[in-house]
């Protein structure tokens, strides 16, 4: 029965998972899995600690409830590179070591970002670490870390980044390398960088702090290429910029970049006209969580604007400043935003050293709930 | 900083992505000048140099075996000049520098069954997390949920045209949201519906009774009257987060007759337009049917049929539900509105309708 | 030197309260208040109970911190006719019983809605009060009670009025006049009644209950008299309706009903053209607070529409529901919207009995923290 | 229902509003057509029947003296046939049925001293308490602040069309806001900024501890240590909201050297375009300083400047804000951004902005 359910998933026309299983031989998690189909419910436990020697996060560690068909199916987080940039080369060399001691089974990739090889045994585990650290992979983050960032492909080829994220992936991967291995803070922080507003690896919504390219100045208008483009498409972004500050008349586009504030869409609509300006940095959002203890938070404005240049002095200080802070206030599994959210924002900023600013509210409180702080009142 | 420890390397950090870059990539490394769409699935992008490179986009299964990733090495080694890259929807990026190439790619990639589509206007790569395949949380099969969904939308992954703007839907296990719903066009979490069982021993074995007092965000864990090192669960205040069960093996929360499915619309992540939003509740429960989940891929065509028929050009779902108003979408798609769509938690207020404007349906 | 603060206020083109109170001859306040004045701070202090025999609301008792200049300085409310329409006739004879029992100051009328006779001492109260009562005059609202209403002019010269605003004012006042008297919610229940989406009471602000007169079908368009409005003015209207359901096409205005959402903008633009339409009735808007326990509430729709025809009976089922279950859920110093703000407004409606509609939220919840109700799960 | 009880009559009600109803009224009821804006303080009223009722609007002090009242009365008596209205924000109303009597009407009454005006684009009344007038809550004196704003504004109230669109202004001496003030144009709003004082005698003599300890919004109260009878307040808890004291004169806090003025932007209530909105902080402080108020007269002179400069024909001085952005206002008033203005309590969340869109001004 569970066999037959698994066979009707290996049927249609998108390429089936169980069928990759099946393929790599992964037979003990076929039938796990056959059966949690077959009773409409997980038959995965709670793993224990499992893991390499000098780290404590990397391995997410797994059992079933049918120790005889398979007992356990740990599962490695590997580092990806900045923006998931492989060779085959690479990749077919994590597949030798992944078959020798694992499952063959490969997640490409978890959704926070690692490589994700799902499927071997405890005692396996040191020994695949092994090479693969010898060929410069590293284990990814897990529990209360520092977890692997992720990038977007940015200036790779994609004409709207207007910071260097893959760079700034790698030296945050280099300086906090230590801090993934090691759960110390209050819960997970994730970081994400995008290279532009469109923000690809979706920092806005699940990065505790999220990087995202931005522009301060005028956007550049090409008025040449705009005719490539049809009328209603030009009219289209006149109509729904969310400012209202295009105006389109007589063959020519307008825009009051005062009024703009770099929403980034009529750029996304006619990319050959309409380029970004030059004097680049990022926005930095602090607190986005998917699912917190009193709901989702989606991240929220820190740091309005902020050059990135290497070596990153300027962000790597402010990391510090707030996981410093947070490790020092935060309650066992609360994110940094609902630290935030408790100590309040006002606060916080103070406490950190951050000079309050419109750009970080929409509006300004409707409450009279606030404080005055020593030295402010006679 | 690296370190030879007594067990070996540790700490070595990331190769560098320069070694991993396509030579028309490093050339014009951060010098493009724009893209097009070419066809479905392909992108090109032109660089301040007049260099072109092509990007052709391949739906990938939740696991990969390493023997399908030796084939598309193979192909890549054939026509990409060996590089790949994978996205951060986890779909797979070929390179060509001419549309030929290109054209050569995506047949070969197909003949392998791997789907090439997901950009411009399209469905995209459905994220979706392990689910029963390997999560002990999961109160749903997020792996064959999305893989129901694949084949019911499969030409809008194919097309770039058939749909008002991206359709981005994923899917979650359980609460936990592994799977990026909370800012989904569309998203499928799984939903236990009870309160936990209390296994007195395995919490007095693997559990620490302040720290559970302390996790449950609706404070419905106390210790056990008489038996303080186990616990209790209030179940009028659980609101059947599984949270304690993630940190208590002897909280188990399964219960194959009540767990099942949710779907929320109306996500998106950019700070285009009006910026992020939050997918919002549409369906609260759907029961669990696998393989074919035939509630869940009706709900989710039901939606995408209101999409494709009422969006404006160039607009988002939930930019569409938000320009109508949502008393509208109901009455469109015919979907119950119930008590559990309104919200009671702390935002609640935030949400509730001021003043006296709204559609009378 | 206080003499010469409040001659100060005396001066100017606006008329002055303080000269008010000296036309009155109310000596002790002008003392007092200009002491305040003088020390940047309220002379007045709490009053303790006072009040007429058989009635505990009504009278705020009020004394000063400097007894040797006056010791008390209690006012009345005073409950208004509906719409505050007086005649002078009826005016005059308050003026003589305050002459001859108050200080002569009046405050037409206080912001919830009262007539407030400013200044009584103790002792005086009762007599002053049986005065006004043989007139048909009755005390107001005050403490934990059924407060005042408030209605606007609404039939009585306003073309948008689409309920009778003044009747179910004078309505609801006899039917809770003992609810107002005696003060035993768990804090105020302020109701204001408004004729339209406009809101003159201002109840979407400041009532717990708000009822606001609307309609359900088409607005009534006349092309002729659109006319006598000058074209920018139809533009506005079309360029700011909030649902962009206005067309204006060669000198017509057409308007999509299926997506006006009623907020009356255009109408108010242009009242000789547009008429609300025919179908008409109430939204009741519930919750508001001015400055709650955890900030300022605004009322939010608990009926989208209820027909309102005398006698009024599914609105007073409404009120019997709304304060049966507040009293018995309800803690001290918490307003009806801050009770169903904490046990939820789900679980509001089906405790009393109201079926949940999208109308009253923006958009559905986007946290998965919800209950199943006991018969809902196996 | 009315009772004739050993005290005298109770319960009586109200009188019924038809007696004090103008003729032309009484016989149009219900039955208007519509109205237009004559001049300043006059509309014109127009029946269905044909019937006219021109109604004039007249501003009224804080308080008025019987003697005035009767004043009024006469011209009611000669003109309006002995009839008129008080307004929800508390001007006075008198009908004529010509454009004649109207301007006798306008005459006699200005020549009293009571302007006549506040309709269609003017300010309007200015709802204000009785702050230092009557109140033991008062951290500033609303009516003089009222009296010193009319007379910068004065010309704002006698004219209906150097506005963009109406301008309402209320005032209350504390943050119980009895003077409308939380969903207003401008709001000014009295504030303390320390935490009350104990005096443990009061506290035990005409207080209740367990009733204090429930109040406060803030968890600040508790029994006192040693002096359960008494309580202790935690200043670090405290947001000076001054609740504490209107229960139990044992907590005064008064504080003439703290207490000021705060200043609060862009409220409106009509359900009109986006529908009814809060005032927002501007300025989180300004001090007490009768009777002329300068400092309050100032900052409100700059933001209806402000209104008047950049504001839309027919847009209420928040939906301008809201327009061009909070951000924008800070910097064009020129007036002082600080954590102050960074909401910090329960709704905090729903005002961080989130993503990357907002003006580098
Ligand atoms: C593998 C992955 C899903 C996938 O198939 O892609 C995953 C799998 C698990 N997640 Fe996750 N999460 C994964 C991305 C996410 C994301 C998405 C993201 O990072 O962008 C989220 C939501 C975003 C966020 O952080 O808010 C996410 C929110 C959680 C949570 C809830 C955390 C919270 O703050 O509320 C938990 C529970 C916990 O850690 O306390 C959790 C816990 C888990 C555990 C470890 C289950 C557990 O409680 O022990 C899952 C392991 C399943 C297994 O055995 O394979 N996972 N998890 C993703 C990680 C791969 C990687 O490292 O690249
Ligand atoms: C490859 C990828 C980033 C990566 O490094 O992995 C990517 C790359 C690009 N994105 Fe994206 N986006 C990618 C995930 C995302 C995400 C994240 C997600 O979906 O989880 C988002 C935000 C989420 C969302 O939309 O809610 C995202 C929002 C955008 C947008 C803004 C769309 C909008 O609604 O406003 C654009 C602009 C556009 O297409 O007009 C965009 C445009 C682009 C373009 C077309 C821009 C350009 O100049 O080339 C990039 C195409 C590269 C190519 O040739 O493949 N990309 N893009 C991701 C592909 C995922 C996939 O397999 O489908
Ligand atoms: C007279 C009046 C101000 C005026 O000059 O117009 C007034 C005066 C007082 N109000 Fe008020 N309130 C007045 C309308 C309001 C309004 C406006 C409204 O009703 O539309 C509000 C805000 C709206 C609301 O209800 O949320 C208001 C919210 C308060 C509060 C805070 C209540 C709350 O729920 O937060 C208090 C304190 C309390 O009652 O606990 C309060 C308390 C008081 C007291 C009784 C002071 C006290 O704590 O004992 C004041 C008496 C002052 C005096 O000695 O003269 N007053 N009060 C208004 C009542 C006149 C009338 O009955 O017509
Ligand atoms: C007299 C009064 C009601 C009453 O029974 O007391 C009133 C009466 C009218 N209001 Fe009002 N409004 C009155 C307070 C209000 C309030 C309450 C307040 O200010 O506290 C509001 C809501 C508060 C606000 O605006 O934030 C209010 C919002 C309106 C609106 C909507 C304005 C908007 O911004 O959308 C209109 C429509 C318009 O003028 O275009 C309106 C229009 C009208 C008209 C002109 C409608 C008509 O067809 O005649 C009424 C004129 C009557 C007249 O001849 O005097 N009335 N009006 C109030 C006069 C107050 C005063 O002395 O200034
Ligand atoms: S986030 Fe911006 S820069 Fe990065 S890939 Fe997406 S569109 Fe390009
Ligand atoms: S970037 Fe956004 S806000 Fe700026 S002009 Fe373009 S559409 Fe308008
Ligand atoms: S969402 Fe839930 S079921 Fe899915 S991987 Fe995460 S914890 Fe497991
Ligand atoms: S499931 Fe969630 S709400 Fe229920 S007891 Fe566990 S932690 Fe608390
Ligand atoms: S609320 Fe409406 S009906 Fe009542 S007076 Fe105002 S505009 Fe007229
Ligand atoms: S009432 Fe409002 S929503 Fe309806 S047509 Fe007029 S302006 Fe538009
Ligand atoms: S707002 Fe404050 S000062 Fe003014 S009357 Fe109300 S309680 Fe008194
Ligand atoms: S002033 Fe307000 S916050 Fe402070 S102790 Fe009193 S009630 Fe609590």
């Amino acid at each position: 029965m569970s066999e037959e359910i698994l066979k009707e998933l290996e049927k249609g026309k998108w390429p089936s998972y169980v069928t990759e299983i099946r393929k790599a031989g992964y037979e003990g998690l076929l039938k796990v899995y056959g059966k949690a189909l077959e009773d409409k419910m997980t038959h995965f436990i709670h793993g224990g600690m499992v893991g390499v020697k000098g780290y404590d996060a990397g391995v997410i560690g797994r059992m079933t409830d049918m120790p005889d068909v398979m007992k356990t199916s740990h599962l490695l987080r590997v580092i990806p590179p900045a923006g998931w940039f492989y060779t085959t080369e690479a990749l077919r060399k994590i597949c030798d070591i992944w078959d020798k001691y694992g499952s063959g089974v490969i997640n490409f990739h978890g959704a926070t970002a690692n490589l994700q090889l799902v499927g071997i045994e405890t005692e396996k585990i040191e020994d695949c670490f092994n090479e693969l650290v010898k060929l410069g992979w590293d284990l990814g983050g897990s529990g209360p870390d520092f977890r692997t960032p992720a990038a977007c492909l940015g200036p790779a080829y994609c004409e709207f980044a207007m910071i260097d994220t893959l760079d700034i992936y790698h030296e945050i991967v280099m300086s906090y390398i230590e801090d993934i291995h090691l759960p110390m803070h209050p819960y997970k922080f994730k970081v994400k960088i995008s290279g532009c507003p469109n923000d690809c690896v979706a920092g806005a919504a699940r990065a505790d702090l999220a990087i995202i390219g931005t522009w301060r100045d005028n956007i550049k208008i090409d008025q040449e290429k705009l005719k490539e483009y049809p009328e209603e498409v030009i009219k289209m972004a006149v109509e729904r910029c969310p400012t209202q500050c295009m105006k389109y008349e007589n063959g020519k586009l307008e825009i009051n970049d005062e009024e703009c504030n770099k929403c980034m869409y009529c750029i996304n609509l006619m990319p050959k006209a309409l380029r970004v300006g030059d004097d680049r940095g990022a926005t930095i959002l602090i607190g986005a969580r998917a699912r917190g203890r009193i709901g989702s938070f989606l991240g929220w404005v820190l740091i309005p604007f902020m050059k990135l240049e290497k070596p990153y002095k300027e962000l790597k200080d402010l990391m510090k400043k707030l996981l410093d802070w947070w490790d020092e206030v935060g309650n066992p599994k609360e994110r940094i935003g609902e630290t935030i959210y408790r100590i309040g924002m006002g606060k916080f900023l103070r406490d950190v050293g951050i000079e309050p600013v419109p750009q970080m509210i929409y509006r300004p409180r409707a409450n009279p709930f606030w404080y005055y702080w020593p030295g402010e009142v006679e | 900083m690296v370190e030879e420890t007594p067990w070996g390397l540790r700490n070595v950090g990331v190769p560098h992505y320069e070694q991993f870059l396509h030579p028309v990539i490093k050339k014009n490394y951060g010098k493009w000048a724009y893209h097009e769409h070419v066809k479905p699935g392909v992108i090109k992008h032109v660089a301040e140099s007049g260099d072109v490179l092509y990007t052709i986009r391949v739906g990938l299964p939740k696991y990969v075996s390493t023997q399908t990733v030796r084939e598309l090495c193979d192909i890549a080694d054939k026509y990409s000049q060996g590089y790949i890259k994978f996205t951060s929807r986890h779909s797979a990026t070929f390179f060509a520098t001419d549309e030929e190439t290109v054209d050569k790619i995506i047949q070969e990639v197909e003949s392998k069954g791997f789907p090439v589509g997901g950009t411009d206007h399209s469905l995209k790569s459905i994220i979706n997390c392990v689910g029963w395949t390997h999560c002990h949380t999961a109160a749903t099969d997020s792996p064959s949920i999305a893989k129901a969904l694949y084949e019911a939308l499969y030409d809008y992954f194919k097309s770039y045209d058939k749909l008002p703007e991206r359709l981005k839907i994923a899917v979650s296990g359980c609460l936990n949201m592994c799977g990026a719903t909370h800012a989904s066009d569309i998203a499928i979490i799984g939903v236990h519906r009870k309160a936990p069982r209390v296994i007195d021993e395995d919490v007095k074995a693997f559990c620490s009774v302040p720290a559970l007092v302390k996790i449950c965000p609706k404070y419905a864990i106390r210790p056990k009257k008489g038996d303080p090192r186990s616990v209790e669960i209030d179940e009028e205040k659980c609101m059947y987060c599984g949270i304690c069960y993630g940190e208590c093996p002897g909280l188990p929360i399964h219960d194959p007759k009540n767990d099942g499915v949710s779907i929320w619309v109306g996500g998106k992540v950019p700070s285009t337009k009006k910026g992020p939003m939050n997918s919002r509740l549409v369906i609260p429960y759907l029961p669990n049917n696998p393989p074919h989940w035939p509630e869940v891929v009706d709900a989710v065509k039901k939606i995408v049929d209101f999409y494709v028929k009422y969006a404006e050009p160039d607009e988002r779902l939930g930019e569409t539900i938000e320009r109508i108003g949502w008393e509208k979408f109901f009455k469109l798609t015919g979907i119950p509105f119930t008590d559990k769509h309104i919200d009671d938690y702390v935002f609640s207020y935030m949400e509730f309708r001021k003043g006296v404007t709204f559609k009378h349906t």
